[in-house]
């Protein structure tokens, strides 16, 4: 009977918190989860359940987040695991998850690789997914390409570069896809390694291709070392579009690049802080100021707040305010099928969630069960040390700012 | 066409003489102690990966200007090496070498984990940017060019000191025989505090010169632990000539592999290439076969 | 038995060995002697096959072996010992010598091995229990089982490197009676290296000298130690050119068996 | 008698856990426990005779990763799969070893050869990522038939036995080469190479012998830890780390004794898996820097590894050697 | 000049020496007899320093030598030529010699005692490039003695000299330590050549089981019939 008195639901939230994928940006999405985790705790629960938090630090390595989700799951006997920021992490931890048939709710993890084919049932992902984020990148280019470049699309002459990791090798095919679809010239496509001491021979490379537009991406180190490297090595360029991890710390990029982090551009999912408050639910907006906050106190002195922290709590919020309400009231119990039929049922409009896309779950059948359908990522530029957004049309505050003016040291004009 | 190929080679050739300093560099600290004093630290990138954060605090954090933070960089990781030495190697000095191997890889899981631990898992960066060397088409960087011309001179100082030397001789020596150097009159111990000092030392110049062109963060060293013991091998343990030709034929198997091929490919060429010189020369590049 | 033809030993620039011929018979000593670095050892070592020769034919009871890997050498029928005694010392002084029966005869059975490590350990006279350690032996043992190792393999040539080095007299004796033993009783032919005249020319058949690589002088051990070229380069003018030649004179009068 | 009946028992008991202690999660660690044991045996089978490699990663990557994609690809199961992938690591060892063995490479040269080796096969899966996907890590297909025929099995307690089984086999490996001549013949090769020559050892073929028998556990290990874990990454089952961490294991457990590599697995897969969970993320990084710690204090304190140095104080009051 | 005092010495729980008292004066030559395993190496390394005895005390020149680190024990003017020659096999033979050289006392006189070595080995000047680990053993002796000289001792141990040498190089080398005696030179010689050593040197200790058994002027020891008997081989 104490049991029933004591209405609790267990979450187990992995993120990498040592390691080299923490500092490339999984720890701040740990901030972000944490603080919306913390935030509906205040609030002393959902529906009458306590919630209770286990975290885990998966060290950036494959094997110890699959150990942590399984001890999680049949040690701690957690109601769901929560997080993820490696997609070489999700994808094995989602068939664990599968054929121990929890429930797991995916913040960040966005290589298309983690759902697709899969068939997965208790496996959602709220974030937009990887190719998105290249096949967005091409759509700018392609459509500001008369305008901008003045060349036909099939003269614009791109390059696509990335770390040859799940997250960069996923992006990358995106970028291609688009590329090709929008008949681009593809100059270059390579994959290194993040940890590679030298990439002066890909900048080598990139002069003899001279591209338009590099599509690149990669994490925080090797992001510095090429455009330590394209610097030194005079490569010149009209445009250079990264697509989030390291591109969307800015703090460590301008760290590493100076003043050549100017007009750069970035894909993520928008920073909850960007995003046009007027167009999103009206109850969202002191929640993104809540964040904002107990951001700051966590990380006081930040010049632009990462968009990392907002896509972990953006979507950890989609979880307490959709799925586990309706678990609760309507299916009974916060066990993985209560959760599993709670979460596809959510139907949010776009402007529904804090980085203004809605959700909507692809069902099974479906090649990409789990992956919701509404989500897309956004193009900012970082102008003078503010960043804006720039594309979507839809979400767009101003005009991205293509080709890079004579002031910028990549300048090809 | 032609012509901007040739120009792209020369830059990736001399691309590869500059990432040759480098690697020079980083091998010629590990030289002095893998090779010429039989001693293992598979730390050894983890000592540069401390020596680089000493270089951030100081320089960024604590805003000494970089000709004077260098120094004390310098004399911080002689003294890791010294520490290493007598705290994990001495007591392991009987002992067969793969226990030296392993004790000093727990040493690198040590510095990794205290780096994250002290300096957290941001990256850091100077955010020093020198000037670039333009010749025409072919641009240069000038950090690269400061670590060549450190390799070269390092090189030159550590071969003309081992080998004109009184302590250098002992260096060499005392890998060979431990037991009897009493007998010449050398105290061991002092030997060893002035070998691993100056092979922490090198680690540190090696930092000092490194940060200029790499993010720090406690993982930085698995970019260059490895290849950096290939090549102290591939250049004949303790030949520090050899060491020096071995990190520009590595640097250029890296750079013009990496023109040619897939830069992953570059790496699989550099490794396959190792492996094949060990069976062609297993004593090292220069050495004479017998 | 074993016919030397041309052998050369070049090591870098230096000609450790240079145009060396010589033959060895059926059951015979020959004295290998020469100064330091005339190429003693290298011969041993080209004729165990440890280092292929520059140049030059060995052939061993008909067939060629210059250049051979080892084993196939010990296989073959020669045995050898090292200078400076080389025992495996994580095994036992019983283990070290099974080893070599086991894999010097080729045969590849057990009992075999133990068996000829029991007959071996005893003609050198160390203890046959399976335990006692490499550690407890002195200098004088562990030429013994360096000896012990060469026959065990279940050589026809014994190619004897130095038994005696660092043995005092009584020991030396022993060890000379015993390479006189193994060649009577186990029929083994013998090539000997040694620096101790007094024994040397006391058991051997025949003596070949060396110097800077090149044979110098070859004969009957009365007649080499008289050899003007041989007391100059290696015997030094006094008393071991009169120990050698009283030792010499004194074995060729006792000993029946030579010829 | 007495040991036999020792070794009998336990093992009847190891059999008999899992039908009375159920705990998944453990059963999981037991599990890991278990096949990592096997593979650092495999390790230490060259580990013990002074050919330290740092390759073995290498080998457990061919072995999981060939299993695994000759199912996916070819529809072979893991049955034919683990054997191919068991001779192709054989090969493998074969192409890289003979010339070392041949060119006499010993020492800090071998063991470097082998980390080279490690490195490129590490490299090779990332670069070719369109069949072995990369980093990203690779997942034999679920089977839509035979569990028996996929080798695939959801009940932790199959693949507790099975893991057992292929322990034990390992051990008695261990066990058959510690009594054979080859152990003397290692243990000589090991001292001393010319001297082990004039023995007539043929050195060349007994070093290849034991590398590639080793090589060909290793693979098993990787193939079984792949057909278990359903997923394998070339950071899970390859390259350096993975090397690097098998030569840990089974030094600091032991490599002299049957035992020692297991002792080794038990130690350093339940304190990286305390320390993780007791300092939990409230004092992060700190459990890797107390198992760095650790892990030095132990090669310096008991050089002869955990279980050697144990075995060897038990032995010394009570046998007086020498005298 | 030198003097021991009953010294006890060992290996770990192995008792190799017991109560040796053993005196050298200025100039003379000693030598030190034995059975294979009597001690013979142990107390030459007691007195150089290598292994520390448990109990007794050595004095060099009135100095303390216990007290003494092992490193500084040359500086007294105490000379090792170890069993085995134990040469730097990696190192040439110059490099050999040079640390032979390597105390600050020694480094000031380099060349000339270069020369000297040279003079009394010219082999070594032949393969002074060579490494130490190449040459034949009884080249590797030589170098071992003469790294032994470079230090300019006064006092020189060595251990076992002739094994391994060619008789005429033997002559030598006794002749050398007649040679060295003259020039002041004080000299403990480890032999098994007993025949030989007793021509060289004035006196002479019988070690036997780590105790000494007999000692006394050589021509004395020659004389004695059980010695004759037991080590001569007559
Ligand atoms: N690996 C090598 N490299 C260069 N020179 C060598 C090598 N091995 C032997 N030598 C040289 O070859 C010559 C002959 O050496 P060897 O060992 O055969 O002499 P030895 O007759 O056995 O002398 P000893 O009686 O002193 O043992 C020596 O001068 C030696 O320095
Ligand atoms: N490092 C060691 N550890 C243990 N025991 C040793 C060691 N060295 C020598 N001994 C033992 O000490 C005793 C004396 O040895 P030592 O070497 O002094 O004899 P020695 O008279 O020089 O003999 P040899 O004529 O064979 O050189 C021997 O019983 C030997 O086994
Ligand atoms: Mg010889
Ligand atoms: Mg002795």
């Amino acid at each position: 009977s104490a049991q029933a008195q004591e209405k609790k639901i267990k979450i187990g939230v992995i993120y990498d918190l040592t390691g080299p994928l923490a500092g490339g940006g999984s720890e701040l999405q740990y901030v972000g989860a944490k603080i919306m985790i913390d935030n509906f705790i205040k609030q002393g629960g959902v529906e009458g359940y306590k919630i209770e938090a286990i975290y885990a630090d998966a060290q950036s390595k494959p094997d110890v987040a699959i150990n942590e989700a399984v001890r999680l799951i049949e040690q701690e006997k957690v109601n769901l695991v929560l997080g993820f920021f490696s997609s070489a992490q999700c994808v094995p931890v989602a068939a664990r998850v599968e054929q121990l048939k929890n429930f797991m709710w995916i913040t960040t993890c966005i290589s298309t690789a983690v759902v697709e084919n899969k068939n997965l049932k208790y496996v959602f992902r709220p974030q937009a997914s990887g190719q998105q984020f290249g096949l967005m990148a091409a759509d700018m280019i392609e459509k500001n390409a008369k305008a901008k470049f003045g060349k036909e699309p099939k003269d614009m002459r791109v390059a696509i570069i990335h770390e040859d990791g799940s997250y960069g090798v996923d992006v990358a095919k995106g970028n291609e896809a688009g590329s090709k679809k929008a008949g681009f010239n593809i100059v270059l496509k390579e994959g290194y390694s993040a940890t590679a001491p030298d990439l002066s021979s890909l900048v080598t490379k990139l002069k003899r291709a001279r591209p338009d537009v590099i599509f690149h991406t990669g994490y925080n180190p090797d992001i510095t070392l090429f455009a330590r490297q394209a610097r030194e090595q005079g490569l010149k360029f009209g445009a250079l579009v990264g697509h989030g991890a390291g591109y969307g710390v800015y703090e460590k990029l301008k760290e590493g690049m100076g003043s050549d982090v100017n007009y750069v551009f970035n894909i993520d999912p928008i920073s909850i802080w960007l995003a046009n408050q007027s167009a999103l639910d009206p109850k969202l907006p002191p929640v993104i100021k809540m964040v904002g906050e107990e951001f700051d106190k966590v990380k006081p002195g930040v010049a632009i707040r990462s968009a990392h922290v907002g896509m972990a709590a953006s979507n950890s919020y989609v979880f307490f305010t959709e799925v586990l309400p309706r678990a609760i009231k309507k299916y009974g119990g916060v066990d993985p099928e209560a959760l599993r039929k709670a979460a596809l049922e959510v139907d949010l409009p776009e402007g529904g969630t804090m980085l203004g896309f809605g959700v909507k779950f692809a069902g099974e059948g479906s090649p990409i069960a789990g992956q919701n359908e509404r989500s897309f990522p956004v193009i900012i530029q970082y102008v003078d040390d503010k960043s804006y957004v720039v594309w979507p049309k839809s979400q767009q505050q101003r005009e991205p700012v293509l080709p890079l003016p004579k002031t910028s040291g990549f300048s090809n004009q | 066409m032609m012509e901007i190929f040739d120009i792209y080679l020369l830059e990736a050739l001399v691309n590869g003489i500059l990432l040759g300093g480098v690697l020079a560099l980083l091998a010629l600290g590990l030289n002095l102690i893998f090779g010429v004093i039989d001693v293992t630290w598979i730390c050894y990138a983890e000592l540069v990966m401390i020596g680089m954060y000493g270089m951030y605090y100081l320089f960024s954090v604590y805003g000494l200007p970089y000709w004077v933070a260098a120094p004390i960089c310098i004399l911080l990781v002689a003294a890791l090496g010294a520490a290493l030495h007598f705290l994990v190697i001495e007591p392991l000095l009987g002992a067969p070498p793969i226990n030296q191997l392993l004790a000093t890889g727990g040493v690198l899981f040590v510095l990794q984990s205290f780096a994250t631990v002290a300096f957290g898992i941001d990256f850091r960066n100077l955010g020093i940017r020198l000037p670039v060397l333009a010749l025409g088409e072919m641009h240069f960087s000038y950090a690269r060019l400061l670590a060549f011309v450190a390799a070269l001179i390092g090189m030159v100082a550590v071969y003309l000191f081992m080998t004109r030397t009184y302590t250098g001789t002992a260096i060499r020596a005392i890998a060979q025989d431990r037991q009897i150097m009493a007998l010449m009159g050398v105290d061991t111990k002092k030997i060893y505090l002035v070998t691993s000092a100056l092979g922490g030392g090198l680690a540190g110049l090696a930092a000092c010169l490194l940060v200029l062109q790499y993010d720090v963060h406690p993982f930085v060293g698995l970019s260059f632990g490895p290849i950096t013991f290939l090549i102290c091998v591939l250049g004949g343990l303790g030949n520090f000539v050899g060491g020096f030709v071995a990190a520009f034929l590595f640097a250029e198997i890296i750079s013009l592999g990496g023109l040619f091929s897939d830069l992953e490919w570059g790496y699989v060429l550099a490794f396959a290439f190792f492996i094949v010189m060990m069976f062609i020369r297993p004593a090292g590049l220069l050495a004479k076969r017998s | 038995m074993l016919v030397v033809d041309g052998l050369v030993k070049r090591f870098g620039g230096f000609t450790a060995v240079n145009n060396v011929s010589f033959k060895v018979d059926q059951g015979e000593i020959l004295g290998l002697i020469g100064p330091n670095g005339s190429g003693k050892s290298t011969i041993f070592n080209m004729l165990s096959g440890t280092f292929p020769p520059s140049a030059g034919s060995i052939r061993f009871a008909g067939t060629e072996i210059a250049g051979l890997p080892p084993h196939r050498i010990i296989n073959s029928g020669i045995g050898r010992t090292f200078q400076i005694p080389r025992p495996f010392r994580r095994l036992s002084i019983f283990e070290n010598v099974a080893l070599a029966g086991y894999y010097g005869q080729g045969s590849h059975s057990r009992s075999k091995a133990d068996e000829a490590a029991e007959r071996a350990l005893a003609m050198v006279g160390l203890p046959t229990d399976r335990t006692a350690s490499v550690d407890g032996l002195g200098a004088a043992g562990l030429k013994k089982l360096e000896l012990a190792k060469a026959i065990a393999t279940g050589p026809k040539l014994l190619l004897a490197d130095e038994s005696l080095g660092g043995l005092d007299e009584a020991e030396m004796d022993q060890a000379a009676e015993m390479l006189r033993k193994i060649r009577t009783e186990l029929g083994i032919t013998i090539i000997w290296v040694e620096h101790i005249m007094g024994v040397l020319m006391r058991v051997v058949d025949r003596v070949m000298v060396l110097d800077h690589g090149e044979k110098i002088s070859e004969g009957l051990p009365s007649a080499v130690s008289h050899d003007p070229r041989v007391i100059e380069v290696y015997l030094g003018t006094d008393a071991h050119a009169t120990q050698a030649t009283a030792a010499a004179a004194a074995a060729a009068g006792s000993d029946p068996a030579r010829r | 008698m007495n040991k036999q009946l020792a070794w009998g028992v336990g093992l009847a008991a190891l059999v008999a856990l899992p039908f009375v202690y159920r705990d998944p999660y453990h059963l999981h660690i037991l599990v890991l426990i278990l096949i990592w044991s096997f593979a650092y045996t495999s390790w230490s089978m060259m580990g013990r005779f002074g050919l330290v490699s740092l390759g073995h990663g290498g080998f457990m990557g061919v072995g999981a990763y060939v299993t695994a994609l000759l199912w996916n690809h070819l529809g072979v199961s893991p049955w034919i799969g683990i054997p191919a992938a068991m001779l192709c690591a054989g090969v493998l060892a074969l192409i890289v070893a003979y010339p070392c063995f041949r060119f006499r490479i010993t020492g800090h040269y071998f063991a470097l050869v082998t980390l080279a080796l490690s490195g490129i096969v590490l490299q090779i899966i990332i670069a070719t990522r369109d069949y072995t996907g990369g980093s990203l890590g690779y997942t034999p297909e679920r089977t839509k038939g035979s569990h028996i025929v996929a080798l695939q099995f959801d009940d932790k307690v199959v693949w507790y036995l099975i893991a057992l089984g292929i322990w034990a086999g390992g051990l008695a490996i261990w066990y058959w080469i510690d009594r054979s001549m080859s152990r003397y013949a290692m243990e000589a090769i090991s001292e001393d190479e010319d001297a082990a020559a004039a023995a007539g050892v043929n050195v060349t073929a007994e070093k290849l012998r034991i590398t590639v028998l080793s090589a060909v556990m290793t693979a098993m290990a990787g193939a079984l830890y792949g057909q278990y874990q359903m997923f394998i990454s070339p950071d899970t089952v390859s390259g350096i780390a993975v090397s690097l961490q098998m030569v840990f294991a089974a030094v600091v457990g032991g490599i002299y004794v049957a035992l020692g590599p297991t002792v080794g697995a038990i130690i350093t897969i339940l304190l990286a898996e305390v320390l993780r969970i007791g300092f939990g993320t409230k004092a992060v990084g700190w459990d890797n820097l107390v198992y760095g710690v650790l892990l030095v204090l132990f090669i310096i304190f008991l050089p002869k590894g955990i279980l050697g140095s144990l075995l060897a104080w038990l032995k010394s009051p009570s046998k007086h050697r020498d005298g | 000049m030198l003097e021991l005092r009953s010294i006890d010495a060992g290996y770990g729980r192995f008792q190799a020496l017991f109560g040796i008292d053993l005196d050298v004066k200025a100039g003379e030559a000693v030598g030190v007899i034995g059975p294979n395993g009597a001690g013979k190496t142990t107390l030459m390394r007691v007195i150089s320093g290598l292994i520390r005895p448990t109990k007794g005390s050595i004095s060099m020149q009135g100095t303390d030598v216990l007290t003494t680190p092992a490193h500084r024990i040359v500086s007294l003017g105490i000379a090792h030529v170890p069993e085995n020659r134990r040469l730097f096999p990696r190192l040439s033979v110059e490099d050999n010699l040079r640390m032979g050289a390597f105390m600050p006392e020694a480094r000031a006189r380099y060349r000339e005692r270069m020369d000297f070595v040279f003079d009394l080995f010219p082999r070594m000047k032949e393969r002074r490039n060579q490494l130490a680990g190449t040459m034949s053993g009884g080249e590797q002796q030589m170098c071992a003695i003469g790294r032994a000289l470079m230090s300019d001792p006064k006092l020189l141990l060595l251990d076992e000299p002739s094994a391994g040498l060619a008789p005429v190089v033997v002559q030598q080398v006794f002749e050398l330590v007649k040679r060295i005696r003259a020039g002041g030179l004080t000299v403990l010689i480890v032999e098994q050549n007993v025949q030989q050593v007793l021509q060289v040197v004035d006196r002479a200790y019988l070690l036997e089981a780590g105790s000494i058994r007999a000692s006394g002027a050589s021509a004395d020891l020659l004389a004695d019939d059980s010695i004759r008997q037991a080590y001569l081989g007559v």
